[in-house]
């Protein structure tokens, strides 16, 4: 297909004709251009639909902050909704697809809002859709939900990967138009390092769309050598593709690059796109300016377009908006787009400005004092009418109209840390206030300087400025070019327009919503913004703010610095989730935490289950079992009787040393320690300072000032931080040293009445473990296996009589095979954190599910040991009334009556007769398990004054799973409640 | 955040765990007449300004040092950057 | 003025010119009977049910800026009652029972809309928790169903279910939860109490409380002196700024929560989703934008707006649950500050002066909680006594070891 | 008592190989070394200048600045926290560092054994910051030889010793996330040995 509209000249490359689909429809395009500029060059005006109404759009601008042209881009896991066409580098084999309609763009049967419309106001729904009252959901809403909304995600994965990363620079330029490249090439060559990104993929910003000279030389070779230089320095760092998207505090930026969205898909292994985080010491702003539009009747025509994009798809894409283009304008910058459309050869059928005294145009016809009051054309601009000075109303033939309503400095990541901008009344625009960002100066347009020129100048001079600042001196060097002052007559919409005019385009916000919402008391730029939706859609009113800001001041008989500033909020450009999540994903969301036995238990065929970022063995099936209970059941039973092996390695350990290390476990334990003799272990109980149980463990003595204390492995970080505090802030004079060891040692719990003899066969003879010469509660050094250094610890967490052998970790592996080799004898059985719980249950041992953040020592049936003798963490608050109420939680067994029915946790406890409901809830089961020992269900449960209720049979109310069992409420210990197997 | 350690220099708040008032280095003491209401008031209650707070910070992916930074909750500016143990010291806690 | 679908369609056919201010701008008056400080979602339905269930006239709502610009049009527009501890549970039941009925009551359509909450279990822990907080729920009247992975499966099947890091191993299914249009409802409540006579006065800030002899006497303002009988605080974002004015220090820090949405697309998520295994909860609006948000930024702060840590960290959880969000953008984020307490509950309660009353502590569940807070605010304001489904929610609850404690987290205030 | 245990246990590499691994990717090479030994030394309150004359006569080296890391013939010292490091040595010639250590330092300062609570990977190549860069948040292009920081690479908090500025890192993080680590790293290896 032949490119109708395409220009000679420009900057794409012409040996390259690159072949792609627009809604199924073949064309042709070249390296170089955008989806818009191909689009544009076949003679597409045609490219979407409104959001409200599903009017006709073409294509508004040529950057990121077009509202109208929004695409969908691949299929499949690739498929990526509302692409804006502007910036969609072409590719051969490229597949897009208009959206937001149906069944076809040129066909759209939801474009019966548009007729509806006068009863489509702002915020219409908000009256209505009220009766009857269940057709809210049933009817309204889906209906609205089906027909709202722009592109569509496919469901499926995405196939690609993206990356994450974190730069650090001196200065950090955001913008590589005139300014950016100015400052970067007096920064570059001061050897400051430095970074300038710029979301195009080609530098240069408007250097490449406009047609002056820089020093002599085209804009566009001037910015080619100026890149050439910055990339023969090695302290500079240059990323196109690049969208600086947020500032956020003390420098830091969020920036993402788009490494292969200009391609069909990323090689293999290359990520989409990156996420980089960049810390830099300053920043300075060169991200240009946006022009505005001017709103009249009609406006949003496909057609219908900015005309400094006129100008850029004409000089540096080749590209004739249509073969007649007229230009609407308040300034003089309106002037250069028909200027250079002359000179390519394209027909511009009118000038109209709308100041009295503009200036003369060569080679079309121009309306001074001229307003555009209303367009033709359903699909496709077929004309403008205009009402000249004299006030005749005159057609004028065009295919595109060019409209400059001055522009708006591109101020928005000066407002991310609440930074206002000001009024500048000769660019009748906002531009960067004082509260900058900490660190960031502002060049160029985006600081109020449009002139070629005062972009060179305030880009060097911001360079040498805020270099200055880090002590590095530089010097500005300006090349000469284009330094014209503005000439604008502020306009925002033509009041004669009779139809509706349109601010807001993507979100069909026009002139009429906004004189509504003045009428309704939505006067307040946040309540426009929100009654209408003005600026919330996905260009985040980057062409519409001021336009609907312009119109609410003259409305309330205000200024428009009175009514109100154009805010925005990170990020500049949306960013894809998946550059945010990087490489967080699927499998490798957090990091795997693997304990020593890992391999073997996998080649064991362990079932593992996640506790944190640890991966567990869960159980270990054996040939012929079907179910995991079975499984459990038999590690249960099989310890119990004789002896099994469990990887404890994940319990946090933390190595104490110093010598005040027992008066510090006194403070941050309940209990007391400054007695513990050593070579023995103790339990001990930390609370928080509230007085709440906040983790459980032991502390074993190996010296007079050397302890180990373990942690539950959920709370392992947090109690290392806690303990961190109390050694450093609260009593910091106390001689400890604290680090964390939970990962050096390989550490089994031995449990089952032949765990001794099977830990014979592996602590060498000279140690002698026998349980007068190692009772209950001993700890110490042995080596094992003929002199490998090994720790020992006689505690149980079963209620057997059991131990914890601690090996460094590179034996952890071997240590396990050699328990179960050794442990032959006794048909050992490893177990899983499944039996390890349920022997917990039995023994009535409290863990995560009773120390739930809202127990005390006294729930737990601990109150005891709480010393009133000392001072510790949580002591005090402990007292407090509410606390310790007559009938306060009490930790219990609960039995089904009927052995045959099961305990759940999370039931609530209820008296035998009478009401279920809140207000009789005497309860609630924490744990529950299977106890292959008892033969039946178990629990533990919290139960109101439970300590004095043995005995009593309860109900379990599970309304949730229509549950309801029978129980009697025992003691919580139901294996050995006097510990005898332990001191065997 | 970037926060200016005092021994290892400017670092990325997301390094650091974040406690709260730095008045949670005052823990009160325990035998006193007041305790009970002393230790509520020292866990609950905090002046939450708007403005400058000197709050805790723990450096757990890097030193492990506790720091006391003083911040400016509006606009986010760290004026100040003390290692926790010093301050501490400096307001009597040590023996 | 009366909406309604018939008004539209009228003032369709004749130009619109018919649309009266939605409230109107009153001067303020000397004196009032009762003086709501804070035009938020909580101070504008306090006044609304002052003036329409409590008989209670000369009431003013005095706003600092312009209503509902602070928490109530900045959330994630989440409403439930998916509470786990008796203080809480029957207070958010009354709150969701009036959103059920709210628009016909207001005559406004806030689009409360009972999409279903579905928190996503994934451990046997999780579940347990799940069991004890869903039969809790349904203990105190609310509804809640247990899923397994099958079942959650069946409405989410673009969930990771194959390739996840922590399956998902059920859900807890709150048919009733939803969401709800957020700035409507505080634009609903104020025109409600604008049409019964409550004066809103925007921008006047309250610079100080008249207090004499231990009892309020008014408010100092931007706008001068106000008198009041009864005044109560309701500035959620602002409690400890406000309070500190007479002379109190709270069990409140303030935080900021970030919130995101992105880019317009079709129909993808149908309820509302919390993610159980990091920090994730998302919606889609009528509108099409993904909804979402995930923890605090955990330092305290008045700056509404937070830092990228906490965005990577929400939008990985995103990722994490639906790979298929991979080409969505994110387009908007924004913060609210949240006045977090010291156990993640709130108070409704009188102080120690006279006629001040104080309504804050929201944490991050202040939106839900809108309508009964307006309500038992209300009843307490108008008969001095605490309603009894918010008796639990006193100031001096950590004096007496009354916490309402739902996560579990003690004494610090951002991990509630 | 039959104590019939007479095997010597054998070792495991953190990735679980009884050889270390190496991975050789176009301007980058990665291997596992499992063949130093690793010792915590915290000075005791008021012993700190003892501490220091003690560890330098052990060692041959003054315990290093902040941020730092030094050597001598046969130790490495890298500073983890004020007045606590961390001392390395060949794991063959001092498996028992600890008990060495501390026999040096005696009551001056405590002493914990932390060989193989870690795992350690030595990363070498022109685009060693450009790996690095991708991995975590540390300026390390600016980091010049025998600079050490403690940063998190996907969420694994780990030591980095800068060996040779642009040119050579040690890399140690907890040894339970030895292969998410190793993942970490070979990941972006690929990604960097494409440019």
């Amino acid at each position: 297909m032949k490119q109708v509209n395409r220009l000679s000249g420009g900057l794409v490359d012409r040996d390259q004709v690159l072949g792609f689909t627009f809604d199924g429809k073949r064309y042709e395009g070249h390296g170089g251009d955008t989806l818009a500029s191909a689009l544009l060059a076949n003679g597409v005006r045609l490219m979407g639909r409104s959001f409200k109404y599903h009017r006709p759009r073409g294509v508004m601008t040529a950057g990121s902050e077009e509202p109208d042209a929004l695409v969908e881009l691949r299929s499949g896991g690739r498929q990526e909704p509302n692409t804006r066409a502007t910036v969609a580098e072409l590719f051969d084999g490229m597949q897009a697809r208009s959206q937001n309609r149906w069944p076809s763009l040129r066909h759209d049967m939801m474009a019966v809002n548009d007729r509806l419309s006068n009863f489509l106001t702002a915020g219409f729904y908000y009256k209505t859709f009220m009766w009857p009252k269940a057709f809210w959901e049933k009817l309204y809403e889906p209906t609205i939900r089906h027909a709202a909304g722009l592109g569509r995600v496919s469901g499926e994965d995405d196939p690609d990967v993206y990356d994450k990363g974190f730069l650090h620079c001196d200065l950090l330029i955001i913008g590589a138009g005139p300014a950016g490249l100015s400052a970067a090439l007096t920064a570059g060559r001061a050897g400051a390092r430095v970074i300038l990104a710029d979301e195009d993929f080609a530098f240069g910003g408007r250097l490449n769309a406009e047609m002056f000279e820089v020093g002599g030389e085209a804009g566009s070779d001037w910015a080619k050598a100026a890149v050439a230089e910055l990339a023969s320095m090695g302290n500079v760092r240059l990323m196109a593709r690049t969208t600086v998207v947020g500032a956020f505090d003390h420098g830091v930026y969020g920036a993402v690059e788009r490494v292969a969205d200009h391609v069909a898909a990323p090689v293999e292994g290359q990520p989409r796109q990156v996420f980089w985080r960049i810390t830099s010491k300053r920043a300075l702003l060169c991200a240009g300016a946006t022009e505005r539009p001017i709103a009249f009747a009609n406006n949003d025509r496909p057609g219908i377009m900015m005309a400094s994009a006129v100008r850029s798809f004409a000089n540096r894409w080749a590209v004739a908006a249509h073969e007649t283009v007229a230009v609407f304008t308040n300034n003089d910058d309106g002037h250069r787009t028909a200027a250079d459309l002359i000179a390519k050869g394209v027909r511009v059928t009118a000038v109209i400005d709308t100041r009295a005294d503009a200036p003369a145009v060569e080679g079309a016809e121009l309306f001074a004092g001229a307003q555009v009051i209303d367009s033709r054309g359903r699909l496709g601009l077929e004309s403008v009418r205009i009402r000249t000075a004299q006030g005749f109303t005159r057609d004028i033939v065009c295919g595109a109209l060019a409209v400059s309503g001055g522009w708006n400095p591109n101020v928005h990541l000066t407002c991310h840390q609440r930074g206002r901008p000001q009024w500048d009344e000769t660019l009748a625009a906002f531009v960067p206030g004082p509260d900058l960002p900490v660190g960031m100066l502002v060049a160029g347009a985006a600081s109020g300087v449009l002139s070629t020129e005062g972009a060179l100048r305030t880009g060097a001079e911001g360079a040498v400025a805020v270099l200055a600042d880090l002590g590095i001196a530089a010097t500005a060097a300006v090349p000469q070019a284009e330094d014209a002052p503005v000439d604008l007559t502020p306009f925002w919409h033509v009041s004669e327009s009779k139809g509706r005019a349109w601010i807001d385009m993507q979100n069909d916000v026009t002139v009429k919503d906004i004189k509504l919402a003045h009428q309704e008391n939505f006067v307040s730029v946040e309540h426009l913004k929100r009654y209408t939706t003005l600026g919330m859609a996905t260009d985040q009113g980057k062409t519409s703010n001021m336009g609907g800001l312009a119109v609410m001041a003259e409305l309330t008989g205000k200024s428009i610095p009175e009514t109100g500033t154009t805010m925005f909020r990170p990020p500049y450009t949306p960013v894809s989730f998946g550059a945010l999540a990087g490489r967080a994903v699927g499998k490798h969301f957090h990091p795997v935490r693997e304990t020593p036995s890992h391999n073997w238990a996998t080649e064991r065929g362990a079932v593992f289950v996640e506790v944190g970022d640890w991966l567990r063995a869960q159980w270990f099936p054996q040939p012929g079992e079907t179910h995991w209970r079975q499984s459990v059941d038999r590690e249960v039973l099989a310890t119990r009787r004789s002896v099994g092996v469990c990887d404890v390695t994940t319990l946090g350990k933390i190595d104490v040393q110093g010598a005040d290390a027992a008066e510090f476990l006194n403070k941050v334990y309940a209990n007391a320690f400054a007695k513990l003799p050593v070579g023995k272990v103790r339990y001990g109980l930390m609370l928080r300072e509230d007085g709440i149980a906040y983790d459980d463990g032991t502390a074993a003595r190996f010296a007079e000032d050397h302890f180990v204390v373990t942690t539950t492995t959920a709370n392992a970080v947090l109690v290392y931080r806690q303990m961190e505090f109390a050694r450093q802030c609260l009593w910091p004079d106390l001689d400890v040293q604290l680090i964390s060891t939970t990962e050096a040692w390989a550490q089994y719990a031995v449990a089952g009445p032949n765990s001794r003899k099977l830990l014979e066969k592996i602590v060498d003879p000279r140690f002698d473990i026998s349980n007068e010469a190692f009772p209950f509660m001993a700890c110490g050094e042995v080596t094992i296996c003929g002199g490998l250094r090994a720790r020992l610890f006689r505690i149980s967490f079963s209620g057997e009589l059991a131990y914890e052998i601690a090996v460094p970790t590179r034996y952890g592996d071997a240590m396990i095979r050699a328990l179960m080799d050794e442990g032959e004898a006794f048909d050992v059985v490893p177990y899983g954190t499944e039996a390890l719980g349920v022997m917990r249950i039995e023994k009535g041992h409290a863990a995560g599910n009773e120390l739930n953040g809202t127990t005390t020592a006294l729930n737990l049936g601990m109150g005891r040991m709480v010393s009133k003798k000392k001072d510790c963490i949580g002591n005090t608050l402990s007292e407090r009334a509410g606390l310790n109420m007559a009938d306060a939680l009490k930790l219990v067994g609960v039995k089904p009556v009927d052995a045959t029915q099961a305990v759940k946790a999370g039931g609530h406890l209820m008296a035998k007769e009478g009401p279920v409901d809140a207000a009789h809830d005497q309860g609630y089961v924490t744990s529950a398990a299977y106890s292959p020992i008892l033969e039946s269900s178990i629990g533990l449960a919290l139960l109101k004054n439970g300590a004095a209720r043995l005995g009593e049979v309860m109900r379990i109310a599970n309304p949730l799973e229509g549950d309801d069992v029978e129980v009697e409420i025992v003691s919580a210990h139901f294996v050995d409640p006097d510990g005898e197997k332990l001191r065997v | 955040m970037i926060i200016d350690h005092p021994l290892l220099g400017p670092r990325d708040a997301q390094e650091f765990v974040y406690l709260g008032d730095a008045d949670l280095i005052n823990r009160p003491d325990w035998q006193a007449e007041d305790a009970a209401d002393a230790f509520h008031d020292y866990l609950y209650l905090r002046d939450n300004p708007a403005g400058v707070h000197r709050e805790l910070w723990y450096h757990e992916q890097g030193d492990r040092s506790w720091l006391v930074v003083t911040r400016d909750t509006l606009t986010h500016e760290i004026s100040k950057v003390e290692l926790a143990r010093d301050v501490a010291r400096a307001q009597g806690r040590g023996r | 003025m009366r909406y309604s679908g018939w008004r539209v369609i009228k003032e369709a056919l004749t130009g619109h010119k018919g649309w009266t201010p939605a409230w109107s701008d009153p001067e303020p008056k000397d004196h009032y009977d009762i003086v709501i400080v804070g035009g938020g979602g909580h101070g504008l339905a306090t006044a609304y049910y002052l003036a329409k269930e409590f008989g209670q006239a000369r009431i003013a709502v005095l706003e600092k800026g312009w209503i509902g610009g602070g928490n109530v049009g900045r959330n994630t527009t989440i409403i439930r009652s998916n509470y786990l501890l008796d203080g809480n549970e029957p207070f958010y039941e009354l709150s969701l029972k009036l959103w059920e009925g709210l628009e016909q009551d207001f005559n406004y359509n806030a689009m409360v809309s009972q999409r279903g909450i579905l928190n996503l279990v994934h451990s046997d822990a999780q579940r347990d928790a799940a069991r004890r907080r869903g039969n809790a729920m349904i203990l105190n009247g609310s509804d809640a169903e247990l899923l397994d992975t099958d079942g959650v499966r069946a409405m989410y099947p673009f969930f990771n279910f194959d390739n996840a890091r922590f399956p998902i191993k059920g859900g807890l299914l709150h048919r009733r939860g939803g969401t709800v249009r957020h700035d409507a409802v505080a634009w609903g409540y104020a025109r409600g109490a604008d049409m019964r006579g409550v004066d809103i006065i925007q921008n006047c800030e309250v610079t100080g409380f008249r207090i004499e002899q231990g009892r309020v006497l008014g408010v100092e303002t931007s706008r001068g002196y106000i008198g009041a009988s009864k005044v109560g605080v309701a500035v959620a974002g602002s409690s400890s700024r406000v309070m500190e004015k007479a002379g109190m220090r709270l069990p409140i820090e303030s935080h900021v929560l970030q919130a995101f949405v992105s880019e317009g697309l079709k129909p993808l998520i149908d309820g509302v989703i919390t993610f159980g295994a990091g920090h994730f909860y998302v919606s889609q609006s009528d509108k099409g934008g993904l909804v979402f948000g995930g923890d605090i930024d955990m330092y305290n702060t008045y700056a509404q707006r937070g830092n990228l840590p906490v965005v990577e960290d929400v939008i990985e959880s995103g990722m994490a649950l639906i790979p298929a969000l991979g080409r969505v953008r994110m387009l908007r984020g924004w913060g609210g500050i949240m006045d977090m307490s010291m156990d993640g509950s709130p108070f409704i309660d009188r102080t120690s002066v006279d006629g001040l009353y104080f309504n804050g502590g929201w944490c991050y569940g202040g939106f839900k909680a809108t309508p009964a807070s307006g309500f038992c605010y209300a009843h307490l304001l108008a008969t001095g006594r605490p309603h009894e489904v918010a008796t639990a929610y006193r100031l001096d609850r950590f004096r007496t070891g009354h916490m309402i404690d739902e996560k579990g987290q003690g004494a610090q205030p951002n991990l509630h | 008592m039959g104590r019939s245990c007479v095997y010597k246990l054998k070792a495991m590499t953190a990735l679980g190989g009884t050889k270390p691994r190496v991975d050789v990717f176009a301007g980058v090479k990665i291997s596992e070394n499992p063949d130093r030994a690793l010792v915590s030394v915290s000075a005791r309150q008021g012993h700190e200048t003892v501490c220091r004359e003690r560890a330098r006569a052990f060692l041959g080296v003054d315990l290093p600045a902040p941020a730092r890391a030094a050597s001598s013939e046969g130790f490495g010292v890298l500073w983890i926290g004020p007045d606590a490091w961390m001392v390395e040595a060949d794991h063959t010639r001092h498996e028992l560092l600890a008990s060495e250590i501390k026999t040096a330092v005696a009551d001056a300062g405590s002493v914990v054994e932390q060989t193989d609570g870690w795992c350690r990977f030595e990363v070498e190549g022109s685009k060693v910051c450009d790996l690095f860069e991708r991995l975590c948040n540390v300026d390390v292009q600016a980091m010049l030889g025998d600079a050490v920081v403690r940063t998190s690479i996907h969420h694994v908090g780990c030591y980095l010793w800068c060996r040779e500025a642009g040119a050579a890192f040690t890399v140690m993080g907890p040894r339970s996330s030895a292969a998410s680590l190793h993942h970490a790293l070979i990941e972006s290896a690929g990604v960097v040995s494409l440019d």
